[in-house]
């Protein structure tokens, strides 16, 4: 399990290299890379998104969500690296990536991430516009993701 | 008296304008529901924020609930809904 | 959409770089690497994964499943990657990336490839072991989870 | 009389020690039928498998039924169950 709070710019090339040699001889590495928009749903260009993190509490709770994935989907290795900071348009925001015996399960696996990510994650973000900060916060649509994880 | 620190995180530093703000408090401390309602006071901007169930408090990096009381020196934060990925 | 047929190792650290810069400004990347076994079902070792393919019939079959996937799902871009020789232990066997402006949308892209290239990419491949060749064909779980994308 | 190359592919190859097959053929061509039956005498071997409907034909790199006509210099191949990813 490699779960990383990164406070400059990530490369998810790296990263998966990196997931590649953690197979383990597992033959299935899938892998989820966010990257930052440059147009706000209302087509305004957005010059940054900004993420704030709490303490040890959000690098807590990334492990948390890795180790649950690692044990529900009898993951060979679990990455997850997460940007805090100032990330520019085009930018890695999150890399997960999962390496399991079959192409379900790693799918899930990264499926699950990303949807306990966006609301049980330790980060609060906003998108900069030349009209101010705009706050984003999950939607139905992820609540109810995340929700269905444990039905 | 002592001084209790309290960190506004995500938005509701932007409604308060102020990232972190300092309570006096008692040496027996504080029910987490006695600082909302002070922030509450103190900031009106943020009165409807920090009195809903979905700010959540976090005491010494563990999410605690209204009951549970604070002393000065310890770690009391706010947490807006939570938006990470 | 980019879809290649390779005959040498191929590096999907690199190709997941390459479709990163093809997002578009989407902001959801995800990808699937297949990477050779080192030992079969039964636990003995295989020395290679050798795949034949067909002609110009097998490039086109890939050309078809990734423009199904980008269609369906309105993708920014579609990238298979899929070797075809002898794959050595470790090595990739496919490498296969969506972009789209939502993760669910990338990441099912992803999933409906792969299951797709299980049963209609034309390619058949053996494990090569001491014991002799071994041919692989789809599971009945493979030939169930393409069915299920055209329910 | 001409001849018709027809190419086994992956474990139809194994099964009759060849990779590729030629058969007389007349002018007029034969059904895709009939190259199966010829086969199945051919290499018993192959039999089960070339007379399954699993085994499908190929010609000049379309998939075709087994009422297809081919003629010499066509392209014919026999397809046992795909298998990508």
């Amino acid at each position: 399990m490699a779960v990383v709070l990164a406070t400059e710019p990530i490369n998810p090339a790296i990263l998966l290299a990196e997931a590649e040699t953690q197979s383990n001889g597992a033959g299935a590495l899938a892998s989820f890379t966010g990257l930052a928009r440059r147009a706000g749903k209302d087509g305004d260009t957005i010059t940054a998104l900004v993420l704030e993190h709490y303490r040890g509490l959000t690098l807590a709770s990334m492990q948390a969500i890795a180790a649950a994935a690692t044990a529900r989907f009898a993951l060979a290795h679990a990455h997850i690296t997460h940007r805090s900071g100032r990330v520019l348009p085009g930018e890695a925001i999150v890399f997960v990536a999962a390496t399991a015996p079959h192409r379900a399960a790693a799918l899930d696996a990264v499926a699950y991430m990303m949807d306990r990510l966006k609301t049980e994650a330790v980060f609060w973000k906003y998108e900069e516009t030349a009209g101010g900060k705009r706050w984003i916060e999950p939607t139905e649509t992820d609540h109810a993701r995340v929700t269905a994880w444990s039905l | 008296m002592a001084v209790l620190t309290v960190e506004l995180c995500g938005r509701l530093a932007d409604m308060a304008a102020a990232a972190a703000v300092t309570l006096d408090v008692a040496e027996d401390g504080l029910s987490i529901a006695d600082v909302r309602g002070h922030l509450a006071r103190t900031f009106p901007a943020l009165t409807d924020a920090i009195t809903s169930d979905k700010v959540r408090a976090c005491v010494d990096e563990a999410i605690v609930d209204d009951r549970a009381i604070v002393r000065a020196g310890q770690a009391v934060a706010f947490f807006p809904p939570l938006s990470g990925g």
